[in-house]
C-alpha cells in the first residue's frame, strides 16, 4: 500500500523532468541572428500594478508596431515577448532569466514598478543586458549601483519633486510658504519624495508644522488633515499616490480648509481621473508634478500621441504616462541602433553612458548608476485644465499663485 | 476505607438549568462506585466537572486526600485519575497497539524516541489480550465494531496505570457477551486494587458488581449506600418510576 | 516498508542533486528554486497543519519574517557575501521559530477556527511591523541584499537550488522522524481527538508547541533563503498571502497528513503554473484561475492525490481478495 | 481633548459599518460553523456593483442598498448550495475556510477584469456635506452610513427574535441537533442564513464605497478587520461582534489622531491578541468544547 505514493512521486518527477527537457531543447534552437529582433519585457498584466502594466504594454508595442512599420531597426523585425508577473517579485525574476537563458532575446526592457525593477534589473547585470526601463526609478534600483540599468524618466523618483521647490524658489519672498504640512502615504513612490522635499524647504527656512505618514489602506483623510490643518500651514505638500491624494483634497474641501499652496505628488496629475474624483470645481491652483505631458514638445512626442490615439482611441488627455516611458525605452534603442549599427548590449551600455538622447520624455542623460540628469514636470491646474507650468522653458500656462479658495474658478 | 475521591457541593449552572445541584459522594479507594439516575440527572455532567471537561460553578474535588484546583483532564490523567466515554472514543486512524501505546503518558524526553518500543508493545499486547482483542492489534481501530471500540478503550486507559477510573456507561449498546467480558475484567482488576467510579443504567450489572452506590436525581444525591440499602430506598423507586 | 522508504528518499535525493547537473541552463535551475521553495513550504505547513488538524493561515507570516531577518542580519552584522548567510540561516530560523511561541500559545488556546483566524492576522501584523519599522525594514521602500559575486555567471543559481534542497528534505526528514516518534504518535491522537487525547494525559498544547516550532524553523529559513535569491524584499512581496495559500493548495492537492503529498503537490503545480502563466498570461485570468483549480481541489479532491490512490489501490486488492476467496470456497 | 472626541465619533460612526458586515460573519459562523473568508470580497463586490448603478445609471449609492441587498443573497444562497453544502467529513468547517478563500480570490480576479485594479470611490453630489455638530464635524455620508447600519442591525435583530425563521436560525445556534429534532430544516436554514450574511455584507459594502475608495485588492485589510472583530466580540455572538466593531473604530481613529495613522490598526490587532490571552473565547463568547 505504500508503495504507491513512491512511484506516483517518481512519475510526477520524470514527466517534470521530461517536459522541461523537452522545452529546453527547443530553446536552444532559436538563436539569436538575422531573425527579428527580440526584446524580452516582465509585465504586471494582473495583480496590484496591472493597471500600469497595461499602460506600459501599451506603450511598448505601440513602439514595436511604429518601428515595424519603418522597416524595423537595423532592418530586422522587432518581435517583443512580454510576459505577465502577475506583480510578484520572484515571477519577476523568473520571467528574465526565461528571456536570457532561455528565450535567448536580444534585449530586454523594464517591467513596471520599482519593487519588481530591482530585482530584475540585477539578473539582467548578471548576464550583461543592458536594462532600459520606465518605471523603476525608486532608490531601490540605483542603491545596487548596477552599470547597465536607464531609467527612462526626467528625473529619478526621489527628485522628480525638486522642481516644486525650484519653483517656489523662484517667487517672490513674499509670496513662498512660510509654514508647511507633509501628510504623505507609506509608499516607496510616495513619503520619500515628502521627505526629500521638506528636507530641501527646511533649508530655506520654510517651518514644518506637521509632518505624518498614514498606511496605504487608510482611505480615511479626515483625521490626517484636520490635524495638520489645526497647524494652520500655507502649504500642504503630500507624497502621494491617486487614491489618497483625492482623499485629501476632499478632506481639505469637507473641512474648508484651503491652504495657500497645495503640492501632491500624484493624482492631481491625472488630467481625466482627478476632476472627476474631487469635483471639477475644487481642482483649480493645485500643483502636481509629471514626467511627461501629452503637450509637450519632445522629441517625436506630437507623432506618439497620433499614433496612440489612432490604435487605442481616447484622447491625449486620457493617455497613462506610463505608456510614454515605455515607448521611450524603444526610442532609446533606435537611436543606439542608428548610431553605431548595433544592438548588442555591451554597445548599448556603453553608448547610452555617453552624451544626451532625445525621447518623448524629453533629453535624456544618465550617471554611471543609471540615474537621470534632468528635471520633471511642475503641472497646475488652472481654470479647469491641467497645464505644465514650469520650468519656464517647457511651461504652457503662467503659475497661478496662490490658490484660489474651493469652489472657485 | 479511605476515600480516594471526595466530591463536595459540586454545581453547574447551564442557563437557567442546574444540571449539577450541591452534589456530595465519596469514592472509597479499593471500591467499585456506582453513580446512577435517570436519564439527565446529571451524571455525565459530574463526570465532566471531576476530571476538569467543565468547569464548576462551586464546590470542591479531593483527589487521594489532595484538594483538585480547576480540574484538568491532562493533570488528573498524569496524576492517575482516568476516564472512558460514553460513546466509546478511540483514535480512528492509529492501529490498535498505536492507541494503547498513545495512551501512556510520556515525559517530555521520550517526544522523539520510537513511537511504539518494543517493551511498550509487550505491554499493550498483553492488556489487548486480557480483553480478548490481541489478535486485531495492527488493525485499523476505525474498523472495529463498537463494542470492540468500547473494549479498547477501556483497555488503552488503563495503560498509564491509573488509580481511579471512571466508566461512563461501560456496557451501553455492547452485546451481551461482551457486558459479562467487561464485568469480568473491572472485577479483576479492582481484586488488582484498582478503583472505579462507574455509571451505568444496567441495574442487574450494578448491583451485582458495585458497592456503594450513589443515586442521582434532578442533579442532588438522592441516596448513598450498599446496593441492597440503595434498592429498597423509596426515594429512589419514586424517582425511577415518577422520573 | 522500511526498505521502500529508503529508496523512495533515496530517489528523490539522487533525482534532487543531479538535476541542475543535467540540466544547467539556468533558468531551468531557476524553475527548480521555485518548485523546491514551494515543496518546502508546503511539507512545512503540512508539518504542523497536517499533523494537528489546526489550520494555519499565517504560514508565510514567519516566511517574511526569516527574509526580513536574514536580510536585516545582513544589514546591521555584516554576514558577508557567498555561502556564509547560507551558515546563519539555523541560527534565524531557530529565533524566528522562538520568538513565534508566545503568540502561537495564545492562539492555541483558542479553537481550531478561533485558531485559524488568529493565526491569518498574524499575517496583516509581520506586515503592518516590516511597513512600520522603518529604521530595520525601510519599510514600503523594501530592503535590499548584497548580491553575492562570488557564485559566478553560468552556475550562479546551483547554491540557491541546493540550499532549498537541503531545506526540503530537512523538512521531509522532520517530518518521517516525527510520524515514526511518539511526537507523531501524540500529535495524530490530537488531530483524531483533541479532548480524548487530553483525557488520556496527553500534553496537547505543549505537543502543537513543538510542532509549530519546527514549521516555523523550517518556514523562516526558506523565506531567508528565497530573499537571498531575489536579493530585494518589501512588505507586500515578502508577506504575500498568494504564496501561503499556493503551499497550501500543494499540499492539499498532494495530500495532507502524508510524508510525500506536499511534495508531489509542488511537483505537479509549480512547473504547471509556470507553464500555464507563458502559454496563457496576459488573458488576466491569472487570479480567477488560481481560485478555480483551488475549488476544484477542495471539492472533489479534498484529501488528496496520495491518500485517494491509496484507497484506491486497498479497494482493488479488497476485491481481488475476496474475489480470490470466493473462488476458492467455490472449489 | 477636541481632537480625541471627534476621533471617537469618527470611529464610532465607521464602527457602525464595520459592525453591519461583520454581523454577516458571526451569524454564519454561529449557525455552520463556518468562516465565510469571502465577507471582505463580497463587500467589495457590492461596493462596485452601488459604483457600477451610480455611474450608468445614476441610482443613489444608499438607495442601490435596495437592489445590490437582494441580488447579494440570491448569490450568497447559491453560493452556499454549490460551495459550502458540497463540503461533507469531520474536517468541512476547516475546509470551508480555504473554500470561502478561493471563493475571494476568484471575487478579486473577475473584479479585477472588469472594473481593473485603480481605486474608485462612488462621490453623490452630497459626498463631501459636512454637519457640524457642537462644534464637532461629522461627514453626512458617514452619518447616513451609521444610521442605515444601525438600522438594518435594528431589523436583524428584530428578524431573529420576531419571526418564525429567527427561532428557527436561534434554535439552530444553541443546539443543531435539537433543532432538527424540533423539526427545524437544517439545510433551508443554513442556506437561508448564509445568504442573509452575504446581504448585510452587500448593504454594508454599497455604502462602504461612499466613504471609502475600494478596488479589488482591498478585501485583504477588510477581511483583517473583519474576522478579527468577530474573534474579539466571540464567534457566534451577534451583540460581541457590535461592540467589538465598536471598540476597533475607536481605537483606531484615535491612535490615529493621538499617535500615528500608521500604527492605527496594528493597534487594534494587539487588543485582540490582549483580550485572547485573557479571555481565549473573546468578549462575549461561551466557552465551549467539543466534547
Amino acid at each position: 500500500m505504500s508503495r504507491t505514493p513512491a512511484r506516483l512521486a517518481a512519475v510526477a518527477a520524470a514527466g517534470t523532468l521530461v517536459a522541461v527537457a523537452a522545452t529546453a531543447a527547443t530553446a536552444g534552437a532559436t538563436r539569436a541572428g538575422a531573425g527579428p529582433i527580440k526584446i524580452g519585457i516582465s509585465l504586471s498584466l494582473s495583480g496590484d500594478f496591472s493597471d500600469s502594466g497595461k499602460a506600459a504594454q501599451r506603450g511598448y508595442k505601440l513602439w514595436a508596431k511604429v518601428a515595424n512599420s519603418h522597416g524595423g531597426v537595423l532592418g530586422r523585425k522587432v518581435q517583443l515577448v512580454i510576459q505577465d508577473d502577475t506583480s510578484s517579485p520572484t515571477q519577476a525574476q523568473t520571467n528574465y532569466q526565461n528571456f536570457i537563458t532561455k528565450d535567448k532575446v536580444d534585449l530586454v526592457f523594464g517591467p513596471f514598478s520599482t519593487l519588481l525593477t530591482a530585482p530584475s534589473a540585477a539578473v539582467a547585470n548578471r548576464y550583461g543586458y543592458a536594462f532600459i526601463e520606465p518605471a523603476g526609478g525608486g532608490p531601490a534600483v540605483f542603491q545596487e549601483k548596477l552599470h547597465n540599468v536607464f531609467f527612462t524618466q526626467p528625473a529619478p523618483v526621489l527628485q522628480s519633486a525638486d522642481v516644486f521647490v525650484k519653483f517656489l524658489s523662484s517667487l517672490p519672498k513674499s509670496q513662498r510658504p512660510k509654514t508647511a504640512a507633509y501628510p504623505s502615504l507609506d509608499d516607496p513612490f510616495s513619503s520619500p519624495i515628502a521627505d526629500q522635499v521638506r528636507a530641501l524647504l527646511q533649508k530655506k527656512g520654510v517651518k514644518t508644522v506637521y509632518k505624518t505618514i498614514y498606511p496605504s489602506e487608510t482611505t480615511d483623510m479626515g483625521p490626517v488633515i484636520q490635524k495638520a490643518a489645526s497647524k494652520h500651514p500655507d502649504a500642504i505638500i503630500g507624497g502621494t499616490q491617486n487614491g489618497d491624494a483625492y482623499a485629501q483634497v476632499k478632506a481639505m474641501v469637507q473641512q474648508k480648509f484651503s491652504p495657500k499652496f497645495v503640492f501632491l505628488t500624484n493624482g492631481p496629475n491625472d488630467p481625466a481621473e482627478f476632476p472627476s474624483k474631487v469635483g471639477a470645481k475644487n481642482v483649480n491652483g493645485i500643483f502636481s508634478t509629471g514626467d511627461w505631458f501629452p503637450q509637450e514638445k519632445s522629441f517625436g512626442n506630437a507623432a506618439f500621441v497620433k499614433a496612440y490615439v489612432k490604435a487605442y482611441g481616447g484622447s491625449s488627455a486620457t493617455i497613462d504616462p506610463s505608456s510614454a516611458e515605455a515607448f521611450a525605452a524603444g526610442q532609446l534603442v533606435q537611436e543606439v541602433a542608428a548610431k553605431t549599427k548595433s544592438i548588442d548590449n555591451k554597445t548599448v551600455i556603453s553608448t547610452l553612458h555617453k552624451g544626451t538622447w532625445k525621447t518623448v520624455e524629453g533629453n535624456l542623460r544618465w550617471n554611471s548608476i543609471g540615474e537621470p540628469q534632468g528635471s520633471d514636470l511642475l503641472m497646475e491646474w488652472i481654470g479647469g485644465k491641467l497645464y505644465p507650468v514650469y520650468p519656464k522653458a517647457l511651461a504652457l500656462h503662467k503659475p497661478l499663485v496662490p490658490k484660489p479658495g474651493w469652489g472657485s474658478k | 476505607m479511605t476515600a480516594l475521591l471526595e466530591i463536595d457541593g459540586l454545581t453547574k449552572r447551564f442557563g437557567g438549568v442546574t444540571a449539577v445541584d450541591a452534589c456530595s459522594f465519596t469514592v472509597p479507594a479499593g471500591s467499585v462506585t456506582a453513580l446512577v439516575g435517570p436519564n439527565g440527572s446529571g451524571k455525565t455532567t459530574a463526570f465532566n466537572l471531576i476530571t476538569g471537561y467543565a468547569r464548576a460553578d462551586a464546590g470542591a474535588v479531593r483527589f487521594d486526600g489532595a484538594a483538585v484546583r480547576r480540574p484538568d483532564p491532562i493533570r488528573l490523567a498524569r496524576s492517575g485519575l482516568t476516564r472512558t466515554f460514553q460513546q466509546a472514543r478511540i483514535f480512528p486512524d492509529l492501529t490498535l497497539v498505536e492507541n494503547m501505546v498513545a495512551a501512556l503518558q510520556q515525559p517530555w524526553t521520550s517526544v522523539f524516541t520510537r513511537a511504539v518500543r518494543r517493551p511498550e508493545r509487550e505491554r499493550a499486547l498483553e492488556l489487548l489480550d486480557e480483553f480478548g482483542i490481541a489478535r486485531l492489534a495492527d488493525e485499523r481501530a476505525g474498523n472495529l465494531s463498537y463494542g470492540q471500540k468500547k473494549l479498547l478503550e477501556f483497555a488503552a486507559v488503563l495503560m498509564g496505570d491509573p488509580r481511579l477510573v471512571l466508566l461512563d456507561e461501560p456496557t451501553a449498546g455492547v452485546n451481551p457477551v461482551l457486558v459479562d467480558q467487561i464485568e469480568e475484567r473491572i472485577r479483576e482488576l479492582n481484586a488488582r486494587g484498582l478503583t472505579f467510579l462507574v455509571v451505568e443504567h444496567n441495574m442487574n450489572l450494578v448491583m451485582r458488581l458495585c458497592d456503594p452506590v450513589v443515586v442521582l436525581a434532578q442533579g442532588t444525591k438522592l441516596a448513598e449506600g450498599r446496593p441492597d440499602e440503595v434498592r429498597n430506598d423509596p426515594r429512589v423507586l419514586d424517582a425511577y418510576l415518577g422520573g | 516498508m522500511t526498505r521502500n522508504g529508503l529508496l523512495r528518499g533515496g530517489a528523490f535525493v539522487a533525482a534532487g542533486i543531479a538535476f541542475p547537473l543535467l540540466f544547467n541552463a539556468a533558468w531551468l535551475v531557476n524553475i527548480g528554486i521555485l518548485t523546491l521553495m514551494y515543496a518546502a513550504l508546503a511539507v512545512s505547513w503540512n508539518l504542523f497543519s497536517g499533523f494537528t488538524g489546526y489550520i494555519t493561515l499565517g504560514q508565510v507570516a514567519f516566511f517574511g519574517l526569516g527574509a526580513y531577518s536574514l536580510g536585516i542580519t545582513f544589514e546591521h552584522f555584516g554576514i558577508g557575501s557567498g555561502y556564509n548567510p547560507f551558515y546563519v540561516l539555523p541560527i534565524v530560523g531557530a529565533c524566528v521559530a522562538f520568538a513565534s511561541l508566545p503568540v502561537a500559545w495564545i492562539a492555541l488556546r483558542t479553537r481550531a477556527m478561533t485558531f485559524a483566524i488568529v493565526t491569518l492576522t498574524l499575517l496583516f501584523i509581520v506586515q503592518q511591523l516590516a511597513f512600520n519599522l522603518h529604521s530595520l525594514t525601510h519599510g514600503s521602500s523594501g530592503l535590499m541584499l548584497p548580491t553575492p559575486t562570488t557564485f559566478g555567471v553560468d552556475n550562479y543559481d546551483r547554491p540557491f537550488y541546493y540550499a532549498m534542497l537541503g531545506l526540503v528534505l530537512l523538512a521531509l526528514l522532520i517530518c518521517w522522524g516525527i510520524l515514526r516518534s511518539k511526537l507523531g504518535l501524540m500529535l495524530l491522537s490530537i488531530r483524531e481527538d483533541e479532548e480524548k487525547a487530553r483525557g488520556l494525559g496527553i500534553r496537547v498544547t505543549g505537543t502543537k508547541l513543538v510542532a509549530w516550532w519546527l514549521h516555523v524553523f523550517v518556514t523562516a529559513m526558506v523565506g531567508g533563503v528565497w530573499a537571498y535569491y531575489l536579493t530585494f524584499i518589501y512588505p507586500e512581496s515578502s508577506v504575500d498571502p498568494l504564496v501561503m495559500i499556493g503551499a497550501v493548495l500543494m499540499t492539499f492537492l498532494g495530500g495532507r497528513g502524508t510524508l510525500w503529498g506536499p511534495v508531489v503537490g509542488a511537483l505537479v503545480l509549480v512547473p504547471a503554473q509556470q507553464y500555464m502563466l507563458i502559454h496563457l498570461g496576459g488573458s488576466q485570468l491569472y487570479l480567477v484561475g488560481y481560485a478555480a483549480v483551488f475549488m476544484v481541489v477542495l471539492l472533489v479532491l479534498p484529501r488528496g492525490i496520495i491518500p485517494s490512490i491509496r484507497d484506491g489501490v486497498v479497494r482493488t486488492r479488497e476485491r481481488q481478495r475476496t474475489r480470490g476467496g470466493a473462488a476458492k470456497a467455490a472449489v | 481633548m477636541h481632537q480625541v472626541i471627534q476621533a471617537v465619533i469618527l470611529g464610532l460612526l465607521i464602527g457602525g459599518v464595520y459592525a453591519l458586515m461583520a454581523s454577516g460573519l458571526t451569524l454564519v459562523f454561529g449557525i455552520m460553523r463556518v468562516i465565510n473568508v469571502a465577507q471582505g470580497a463580497l463587500v467589495i463586490l457590492a461596493a462596485y456593483l452601488s459604483y457600477a448603478l451610480f455611474s450608468h445609471a445614476h441610482v443613489d449609492p444608499f438607495l442601490s442598498v435596495l437592489i445590490v441587498t437582494p441580488a447579494m443573497f440570491v448569490l450568497g444562497v447559491l453560493v452556499q448550495i454549490v460551495f459550502v453544502r458540497s463540503l461533507r467529513g469531520d474536517d468541512a468547517e476547516e475546509l470551508s475556510l480555504l473554500v470561502t478563500w478561493a471563493l475571494a480570490l476568484g471575487i478579486e480576479g473577475v473584479l479585477s477584469v472588469i472594473f481593473k485594479t485603480t481605486y474608485r470611490a462612488t462621490s453623490p453630489s452630497y459626498a463631501d456635506k459636512t454637519l457640524t455638530v457642537f462644534g464637532y464635524q461629522v461627514q453626512f455620508v458617514r452619518l447616513m452610513a451609521f444610521v442605515g447600519s444601525a438600522a438594518l442591525l435594528l431589523v436583524l435583530s428584530l428578524l431573529l427574535t420576531r419571526t418564525k425563521f429567527g427561532r428557527a436560525v436561534r434554535a439552530t445556534v444553541q443546539n443543531p441537533t435539537a433543532a432538527t429534532l424540533l423539526g427545524v430544516d437544517a439545510n433551508r436554514v443554513q442556506t437561508l442564513s448564509f445568504g442573509l450574511g452575504v446581504s448585510m455584507a452587500a448593504a454594508a459594502g454599497a455604502v462602504y464605497g461612499v466613504i471609502y475608495p475600494f478596488n479589488p485588492g482591498s478585501h485583504y485589510d477588510l477581511i483583517s478587520r473583519l474576522l478579527s472583530i468577530v474573534v474579539l466580540g466571540g464567534l457566534g455572538s451577534l451583540g460581541g461582534a457590535v461592540v467589538a466593531a465598536l471598540v476597533m473604530g475607536v481605537t483606531e481613529a484615535v491612535v490615529a489622531v493621538e499617535w500615528q495613522p500608521t500604527w492605527a490598526s496594528f493597534s487594534y490587532f494587539i487588543v485582540l491578541i490582549v483580550v485572547l490571552l485573557i479571555r481565549p473565547q473573546g468578549i462575549f463568547g461561551v466557552r465551549e468544547r467539543a466534547l
